[in-house]
């Protein structure tokens, strides 16, 4: 009999185990099934440091978070509804997570002794109260599985490997959502190995039949389709759309990118994703460093091309002499920072976004460079690409700030029309550029004072470039005292005028009053919701976040004036307050944590709770 | 992929002046700057050797890039009137690789120093080695670091005096031609600043070499190291103290000729062929084009070991696949397997759905 | 400098262990940490061994220290219960340098990984050989990127399918050994990881031998590169694709050891011992100690060249000078020659006038 | 017959010609003499930027000027009483430095058609008014030079070359000064080439009578000894002071000192400097590279020696990444950059101070380090000293960040006594730190919160230390939220408790009032000369100069409000500006110059009246 179906808005899941449990494959299994029948989705995996920890231990411990909403939804969710827990060192890492009266699903068959101690538990946590505030489902998931996968030719290991599609079936009925779609990823995933279909399929289904046939859940939920904007939609992680965005801008210039790089958590995907678009005729590039690969980038850029290259911190700390030269070579190049937590090694699979100081300044010399931050996974799409127009038009390196928080987060993501992009003209030197005098490599357009791409290959325009001074115009070395002044003078007005196309800065909530929350980069999602959730109550907050973090928007002095409170959250110590409080000499305010985690949309709210209380609110 | 055994032909994608277009002259290749190395630098002769070979390449001026790193031989690119990058320390093997990947068909020169190419640079020099890109690199070894004002190099003889170690240097040298065959390098050669003629083959050589082409070249500071290699470069010393490598001759040297290079075993001697004992027909003949890097290897160490001349030539020759043409490859490959890269259907892969 | 011929002793600075003391075991090099290796990683051995051989080495704990950069392998300092700093990437080597320069009696181990001594590290590499410190280096070479889930390595085989190369790698790769050799390291040797007694032994000499002392030590990956080197480690092949060089002794190899190395001129080949055309007396004999690196190099050669057995032991073992003692030299000699420094004098030195 | 003696204060003095011409060497002879007698001397060397460019170039003039007076004084000059040119080219590049009606002192000998082309000079600028409104001295230096030579064994090549000592006798014999001091040096100095001995004595003899027996100049000079204060003192340049700085911290530490670097301009000097006392234990490390410099340094600093690398801009870009190792692990390190012209390779032999915010935030994640700054050539001795010990104290990377001006600049010191140096204690930790639990390499010290000191080679002491992330006490790597925050906040605490050691900072000028110039660096002498001469207006102006750059002095916030603008002099576009502007939300205004060479006095004079005109005054 088909039990109660109840109605909800939006439901957060935690899928936990161990690395070799596949909490990350349902995870993603259940987020495409929910985007599909029109949920809004956000998701954030969270994997071990380790490569392969030991077997049950809390280092190995890898999840998944998934919120699901038929309203429009920013973040992964603060805490969760269900926890599915492989075993107790899952339990010990996420129980925290779960809302009281959650829904916690175990493995119980997982819970022996030895795994106990494994993930530090003196006594069996399901038995000695620790979680007697939640709703507990011990399920004997490993007994299960074997139980429905007896009469396949499977070896017990080979069987045990399913039970996570089990703990999907089962999650899968509790939100009332059909297999269909995961029936179908298994049968392509496993096309060659067609015992495997069998043997996933029947375990989905065994789960699925279980909670039908059991008494396990008394009602289960529906959360209905999102009002999303008319368009086609696909879910993507940061990172792809990363890709996306770059091969797009490649595609969009008939520029051919040339991509540099060497590994490292996190922007290593950008490289693999980009590695498998060969038929694009995009080149990866894996070299033996940073400065090789931001090398072969700026090279690639004075031949004429699309010169990508992109790392982390510690990678950028290492990239930062060349990225000088292409600054005063004045070549187009786009470095994408992956941010992670530092300092140093710091905390590689952790997310942070304390490199915005760094991007500004961590040069030798004058060395103005724009730089852009994406705001959640899919806006790595447009920003990437937006980062590619201005170091094409303006002929400047463009730093692309994202991070690890919305590099591996996905969400769904209207797919624009090839038509909607932007222009992004690769105007080269052409013979017309060799006067009398000859080619003039540092003569300048007007508006934009970008001066010409005269690529090798180019007859009359052989010229030299290089990291010494030059003289404007000519081009030759100089060490002429007033000439130097006035390069360092114009390449900052380059920069500078690009604000002049930044489009007006939408202000979110109230246009003036109180409290103006002004955010950049993966904080946006939980700003952004706690914010709705201010306007929601009435009260006078407003929600700017930054997509162009130099120059800043022209209308952005004006806008900070109309709030009588600037907050800013940052995940670091108060790099973008630093530069606001320079810039704009006003009392803005800095909300930060710097603990390898994004924000909690409550910890923002009981933040602005505070400065209302102190402007006299309440 | 399959290696294929000798570089005799080169088959470039550099394209070439088409016939019936007016050839160049050592003036074309000149730029309007000021030369600005001290007078009487090694530097003079290798630009000049330079300018008046590029001619005789039939690349038009418009297809060729001089990529140099910092040191006073990397301001080289200034000079010449083609396109030129003046990068920064150590790092012009990756900009040229850029170069060279992003566009196959220029004809892509490293101009490089001791210092630049072998200690800030080394790692790019290796790594560029094993890559293969068809880049012709010129390593201006005069085994100091000239525009620091005089500094020891990782080239300089242990013990070496210097601002820096005025008690003398402790490192053992480099040896820049046995690092690049330990590092896959696919043509190695070595030249001399004094050698006008030998330069120019050699340099002629190295751009008929489809792969990197690495050319050392014995140069004079005469500021900071004046006459580090004159025994090898001045008439007295020269015909005593080298041995032109030449494919297939045996390794004969001396000012009578009368020397030569014997195999005894692993080890190497020095023999007279004309006292009766030994003849030419003993000796080591020299075979550049071999895959085998035993010989090549021998050949660079001699300049390591006392008493053995310093072979001067081509050591090594081979035609491997270059990294830009197995990537072009992979390129066309994939256009060929699944089609040219359509975005609008790229941005809508995978599972799409629509709201209206 | 004078060098010395054979490093068949040691003469090294690190303190010992007095007479009388008890000696240590295994378990107190192990330290308190969870070792965090996926199960089944060669790494575990190379430990286990490390940890088994260091009472032998006579040293207490507090002079031993683990240098590493960044890569699965380079967790090891955490496991060992000795001073140890995990740095950063590739940059060990300068680290360990400075460690050893600044206290000469410490015994100093670089731990690193094929990226990081080959990738990003490769030019402090080749200039940590050259230098010869008295360091021990084992390079863990598993022939990818673990850490970083599965990039291509400078080592892995050419073509290479890796999340970041799908149609194959381009590049050649490095032979370790070869580019030791090159950049003049002492001390060259290769060992596996599965061979737990070999390895404890090279181990050990590596230690025994004064100047910087490579070990190349072939590890399985089993997460992502399982297999690499399984026939040159596992029963069933190991026999006939190894040769294990000992000193003095020709190159047989074989499950039967009936196959040998031959030279023919420049050219080695494989040829049977006991089919009559040939017997040991026309093998080539392994000579670790000698100053010329050619043999050195050809055995190096050998794992390049196909169908070659993989030497496996000691290449090279020569006594060279150790910085380290050279710049303690120098300090002495000046002190010799003009005294002890005096701040007082340093500061008052040269032309001063007094106001009063 | 003598000629009169004009008493005046001071004069500046500018030796320029051919790289080959010997200015320098004249120019250091004029300085020592000068200072031996008691004046107070400053200098500015201005090399050529090739190592010998053609010769009669104009970028292979090479100049040495030199200030000299009866009263204290901070820079090398503005512009220059007399100007000595030994060829066309010099005059062409300094003949602006020289005061209307200023002693122009020409070798005519040099003036042929070939070397006036070659300076880019279409007529004889000595015939077509150019030299106009000087006292123009056509000297036949090079005629009359081998006239006085013509019975010495030399060729005539080795004849010119003494030339510049008939300039120096001229010279001397204008400012009434002895011969005897440079006569000394020529003796030690060509000790063993005593044909090279009596040929420049008999130069600077023949330069020295060709005035008296002439009638050349109509008066001569005399500047009498300026007051200072009780001692003994030498002529000292800003890196040969960094040279003893460093190895008496490293004597008085008892600390080895280890000094890691790659060469570069203008930092090679120190290694040079360093290398030549092995005597002291001093021990110097070329590297391969800016990255391996520092390692080694780092590595010594583990090993419980004195670390200590220096470089300049570019280098420190490449240094960055291990730099934030080093901060991270928690081990003394002194870093040096001698700041140069940028950005990228910009121009490596002039000078500027644009490298300020690169060494507050050029690295990735959260990495806060101290940074003290020399204002004057002497003063890096005290400067680098207390980098040292702020370094062992508080077991932290610290910047000691100097500058061309300064490091190549020269002036008197008064030497201290060994007993005026501030203590530098490494006390390692021992034994006694091995407690119950093991040893506990992040337990701190409370006041200073500095981590132990534990080095190799200490029994019981075994520990590992890293970059990844470490747990606050136990130093095992550690991933936790809560951890990671605390680790972060207590670096940023300990680098600020920094300012508790601080001095009372010195207000120069008006204590409160009007306009307070704040400088760093290298810009001391110029603005301090500025100051001096608006105070003696009666002006409302006061000078404070930071030496402590991070963290800021405590009474900094008090001492900036007490006055109505704050103006914020620097060689870069207003990088220390936007630090007080951020941390003290004044609108302070910056006075900017970048190129490349320092502030003259004057600059800072009028800018100064243009602030007072805007407060109302005048
Ligand atoms: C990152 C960086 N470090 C150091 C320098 C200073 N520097 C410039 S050239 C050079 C060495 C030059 O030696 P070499 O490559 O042998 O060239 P040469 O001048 O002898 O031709 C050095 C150390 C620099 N420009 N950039
Ligand atoms: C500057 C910098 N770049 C990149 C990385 C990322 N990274 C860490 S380890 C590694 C390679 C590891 O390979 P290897 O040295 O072979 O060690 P293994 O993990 O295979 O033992 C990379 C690219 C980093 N930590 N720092
Ligand atoms: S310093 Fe030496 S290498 Fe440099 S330009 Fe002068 S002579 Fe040539
Ligand atoms: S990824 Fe490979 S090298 Fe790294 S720990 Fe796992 S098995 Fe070992
Ligand atoms: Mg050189
Ligand atoms: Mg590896």
């Amino acid at each position: 009999m088909r039990k109660p179906v109840e109605q909800i808005e939006e439901a957060t899941i935690l899928f936990a185990g161990d690395s070799g449990d596949g909490s990350q494959t349902i995870g993603t299994q259940m987020t495409e099934t929910s985007a599909l029948i029109g949920n809004d989705v956000a998701t954030l995996p969270d994997y071990p440091a380790e490569i392969r920890a030991p077997a049950g231990s809390l280092a190995g411990v890898s999840g998944f978070q998934l919120h699901f909403s038929s309203e429009q939804i920013h973040t992964p969710g603060d805490l969760c509804d269900v926890l599915v827990a492989m075993n107790p060192a899952a339990l010990k890492v996420h129980l925290h997570k779960l809302k009281p009266n959650g829904i916690l699903i175990v493995n119980v068959d997982n819970f022996a002794r030895r795994s106990l101690r494994l993930a530090g538990y003196e006594d069996n946590p399901l038995e000695d109260g620790t979680v007697a505030k939640y709703q507990v489902f011990s399920v004997e998931l490993t007994r299960l599985t074997r139980k429905a996968l007896e009469n396949t030719d499977l070896t017990t290991r080979e069987i045990d490997r399913c039970k996570n599609f089990f703990a999907l079936g089962m999650i899968l009925w509790l939100y009332n959502r059909s297999m269909e779609y995961t029936m179908k990823w298994v049968k392509t995933k496993f096309a060659t190995k067609p015992q495997y279909i069998e043997a996933n399929i029947l375990a989905l289904r065994a789960g699925n039949i279980y909670c039908e046939a059991t008494e396990q859940f008394a009602v289960s939920y529906d959360v209905k389709p999102a009002a999303f904007e008319p368009g086609t939609y696909r879910n993507i992680e940061g990172n792809m759309a990363t890709v996306l965005g770059l091969i797009a801008a490649s595609h969009q210039s008939g520029l051919p990118l040339v991509y540099g790089s060497y590994p490292i958590t996190p922007a290593s995907d950008i490289l693999h994703g980009l590695a498998q678009y060969r038929n694009f005729g995009v080149i990866t590039m894996q070299m033996e460093d940073e400065i090789a690969a931001v090398g072969v980038a700026i090279g690639a850029a004075f031949s004429g091309s699309l010169g990508v290259t992109g790392s982390s911190g510690p990678g950028l700390a290492l990239k930062s002499e060349a990225i000088n030269l292409a600054m005063i070579a004045e070549l187009p190049l786009v470095v994408c920072n992956i941010q992670r937590a530092g300092p140093s090694t710091g905390m590689p699979t952790k997310t942070e976004q304390s490199d915005l100081l760094q991007m500004f300044y961590g040069r030798n010399g004058e060395s103005p460079i724009p730089i852009v931050a994406p705001s959640r996974p899919f806006d790595c799409f447009e920003t990437v690409y937006e980062a590619c127009r201005i170091a094409v038009k303006y002929r400047t390196p463009v730093i692309f700030l994202s991070d690890l928080y919305i590099g591996m987060g996905a969400e769904p993501w209207r797919i624009p029309k090839l038509s909607e992009l932007p222009e992004i003209k690769a105007d080269f030197a052409g013979r017309e550029y060799a006067h009398g005098n000859g080619f003039e490599p540092y003569q300048r357009d007007p508006e934009t004072l970008a001066r010409p791409w005269a690529k090798p290959g180019t007859p009359e325009l052989e010229h030299r470039i290089g990291g010494l001074e030059k003289s404007d115009i000519t081009g030759h070395v100089s060490y002429d005292a007033e000439n130097h002044e006035k390069m360092v003078e114009i390449r900052a007005e380059k920069v500078a005028r690009i604000a002049n196309e930044i489009p007006p800065t939408e202000v979110f909530g109230a246009q003036e009053g109180d409290v103006l929350l002004l955010g950049w980069g993966g904080t946006y999602g939980a700003v952004r919701t706690a914010v709705e959730h201010c306007v929601e109550d009435g009260l006078s907050i407003a929600h700017v976040h930054l997509r162009h973090l130099n120059p800043f928007p022209n209308d952005l002095a004006d806008i900070l004036n109309r709030f009588k409170k600037v907050l800013i959250p940052e995940l670091n110590r108060g790099q973008l307050l630093k530069l606001v409080r320079s810039t704009y000499l006003i009392d803005a305010i800095g909300f930060n944590k710097v603990q390898g985690q994004p924000f909690h949309v409550y910890e923002l709210e009981s933040k602005i709770d505070e400065i209302l209380k102190e402007l006299g609110h309440f | 992929m399959k290696r294929e055994r000798t570089s005799r032909t080169k088959r470039s994608r550099t394209s070439r002046i088409p016939a019936g277009v007016p050839t160049l002259s050592k003036k074309d290749f000149e730029s309007d700057q000021d030369t600005r190395w001290c007078p009487g630098c090694g530097d003079y002769s290798i630009l000049a050797q330079t300018q008046r070979i590029m001619p005789e390449l039939g690349i038009p001026r418009e297809n060729i890039v001089f990529i140099s790193g910092i040191g006073c031989s990397s301001r080289f690119p200034y000079y010449m009137n083609t396109y030129g990058f003046h990068t920064i320390h150590g790092r012009a093997p990756t900009i040229a690789s850029g170069v060279k990947m992003a566009n196959p068909n220029l004809s892509v020169w490293v101009i490089t120093g001791d210092g630049d190419a072998l200690s800030i640079g080394g790692n790019h020099f290796i790594h560029m080695m094993r890559r293969n890109f068809d880049l012709n690199v010129l390593l201006f070894n005069n085994r100091i670091y000239g525009l620091t004002k005089g500094q020891y190099s990782p080239t300089s003889e242990q013990g070496k005096q210097t601002y820096s170690t005025p008690l003398g240097s402790l490192e053992t040298p480099f040896n820049p031609i046995s690092l690049a065959l330990a590092s896959g390098a696919t043509f190695v050669a070595r030249s001399l600043d004094r050698d006008p003629d030998h330069l120019r083959t050699v340099i002629k050589s190295a751009f008929e070499h489809k792969g990197t082409s690495f050319i050392e070249i014995y140069q004079n500071c005469n500021i900071y190291n004046d006459g580090t290699f004159f025994q090898y470069t001045e008439k007295e010393t020269k015909a005593d103290n080298t041995v032109f490598l030449e494919h297939s001759e045996p390794l004969v040297f001396g000012a009578e000729r009368n020397k030569g290079i014997r195999l005894n075993g692993f080890q190497p001697e020095v023999v007279e062929t004309t006292n009766g004992d030994y003849t030419t027909d003993d000796l080591i003949v020299h075979d550049q084009y071999t895959e085998d890097t035993t010989l090549a290897n021998f050949l660079a160490g001699m300049s390591d070991t006392p008493d053995m001349p310093h072979p001067i030539g081509i050591f090594r020759s081979v035609r491997h696949p270059c990294y830009e043409d197995a990537m072009t490859n992979q390129i066309h490959g994939a256009k060929e397997r699944v089609g040219d890269g359509d975005l609008e259907a790229l941005l809508n892969a995978g599972e799409t759905w629509t709201v209206s």
